[in-house]
């Protein structure tokens, strides 16, 4: 399984903290959020965001990164902290 | 060539950490330290509360990369990274950025360096409960602008 | 807007003039601070002691101008000089620079200028009690070199 | 009359913290210099060192400066605070 976890405005308009979502051979990160946004209109419209930031394994990462059973993978805004 | 992180929902005292960064420190000649305080307005809505979110484990682990960076690219004692999360009220800190360095340019660019990565890399979010409501507080274009001078 | 300079013999509290810089003040969400401390040793001569010498009267207005400079050419909150004089010791503080302004880089270019000036126009001296004697330290090149940036 | 101080190095050398001199008319800073370089040949190698800075009335100084009655001089090496 991947562990798919959203934060901050994303999680609000999900109303979803995590997922947990089996793991496809060979999926990137691209195919992983093309698949989360199937779900419904809301997720479609908040994932399709292209403001939206990936973590894959605790540090930022990119679409075409692969992923894998056990990876803990994230998706939230652009981060405002400091 | 010591690193220390916190993220914590407490406050820290700039004068506890200054002492931490010094403390039987006679090597480095120079500190330079950048404090973030909870502003009472931002972008005209004026702000009474802040909420701070983050990414347990993943905050921790940006945290230690930049401030790892920052002592490959400079000459640096000891550095010290403190954020704080969850309830914030204006006037609160948010942020300690400490860097010591036998030079003070070093210790000057090194403190500049890690509050601007901080700001764009790592998983924090802000939520201002104010007069017009509550909002999810908009990354800056400038805080990604600053980065190019690195 | 405001600027307090001290040139004191006594030794400076860095989370006291934090809290002074920052004491009612939420409208600087950022606050810049460097702190020079004596190193124990400075171009390979082990310092046992220094003994900082200054131009009463000419001292304390040279810093009130380099603090007016940086508020003409930042927008800054409250800037805070304090410079020891008199003998100290390795590991003591000798300056403290701070500055407040509602954005970051103002606070922290204001800080590295106004320690870059200091270094060059402040009329402070630094003599060194050491292993192998007595000596007045050489202005350092590298000092005037710095101001070029600004 | 013009006060004149010397500090760190340059006391030392000269031993001598400070001396007023009478104001001559129309003397600068280069003048007066100078004219103390001419008391003795410790004087004279001493301010003859072009690293030595002068202020006039407590602000840096150029050697064109005019000097006059009241005036406070300094003369100081290279500082080295902060």
């Amino acid at each position: 399984m991947i562990r798919v976890l959203f934060f901050a405005g994303l999680r609000e308009q999900l109303g979803c903290a995590d997922v947990s979502v089996p793991a496809g051979s060979g999926t990137t990160l691209a195919g992983l959020r093309a698949q989360l946004g199937e779900r419904d209109a809301t997720w479609q419209r908040a994932l399709a965001d292209e403001n939206v930031q990936m973590a894959l394994n605790r540090q930022m990462a990119k679409s075409d990164s692969i992923v894998r059973d056990g990876d803990e993978v994230a998706f939230f805004p652009p981060v405002t902290g400091g | 060539m010591s690193i220390s992180i916190s993220v914590q929902a407490g406050t820290f005292d700039v004068g506890v950490e200054y002492a931490g960064l010094r403390e039987g420190n006679v090597a480095d000649g120079a500190t330079a330290i950048f404090v973030g305080s909870v502003r009472d307005f931002n972008l005209d809505q004026s702000v009474a509360q802040l909420e701070l979110e983050h990414y347990p484990g993943m905050t921790e682990k940006v945290l230690e990369d930049i401030a790892g960076r920052a002592q490959q690219r400079w000459q640096l004692g000891r550095v010290r990274l403190v954020h704080r999360v969850g309830p914030l009220l204006p006037g609160d800190d948010i942020v300690f950025v400490g860097a010591c360095a036998p030079h003070r340019q070093a210790a000057l660019d090194a403190c500049a360096y890690m509050i601007d990565f901080l700001k764009t890399e790592a998983p924090f979010w802000k939520k201002e409960y104010g007069r017009d409501g509550v909002r999810w507080v908009d990354a800056r274009e400038g805080d990604r602008e600053a980065l190019k001078k690195w």
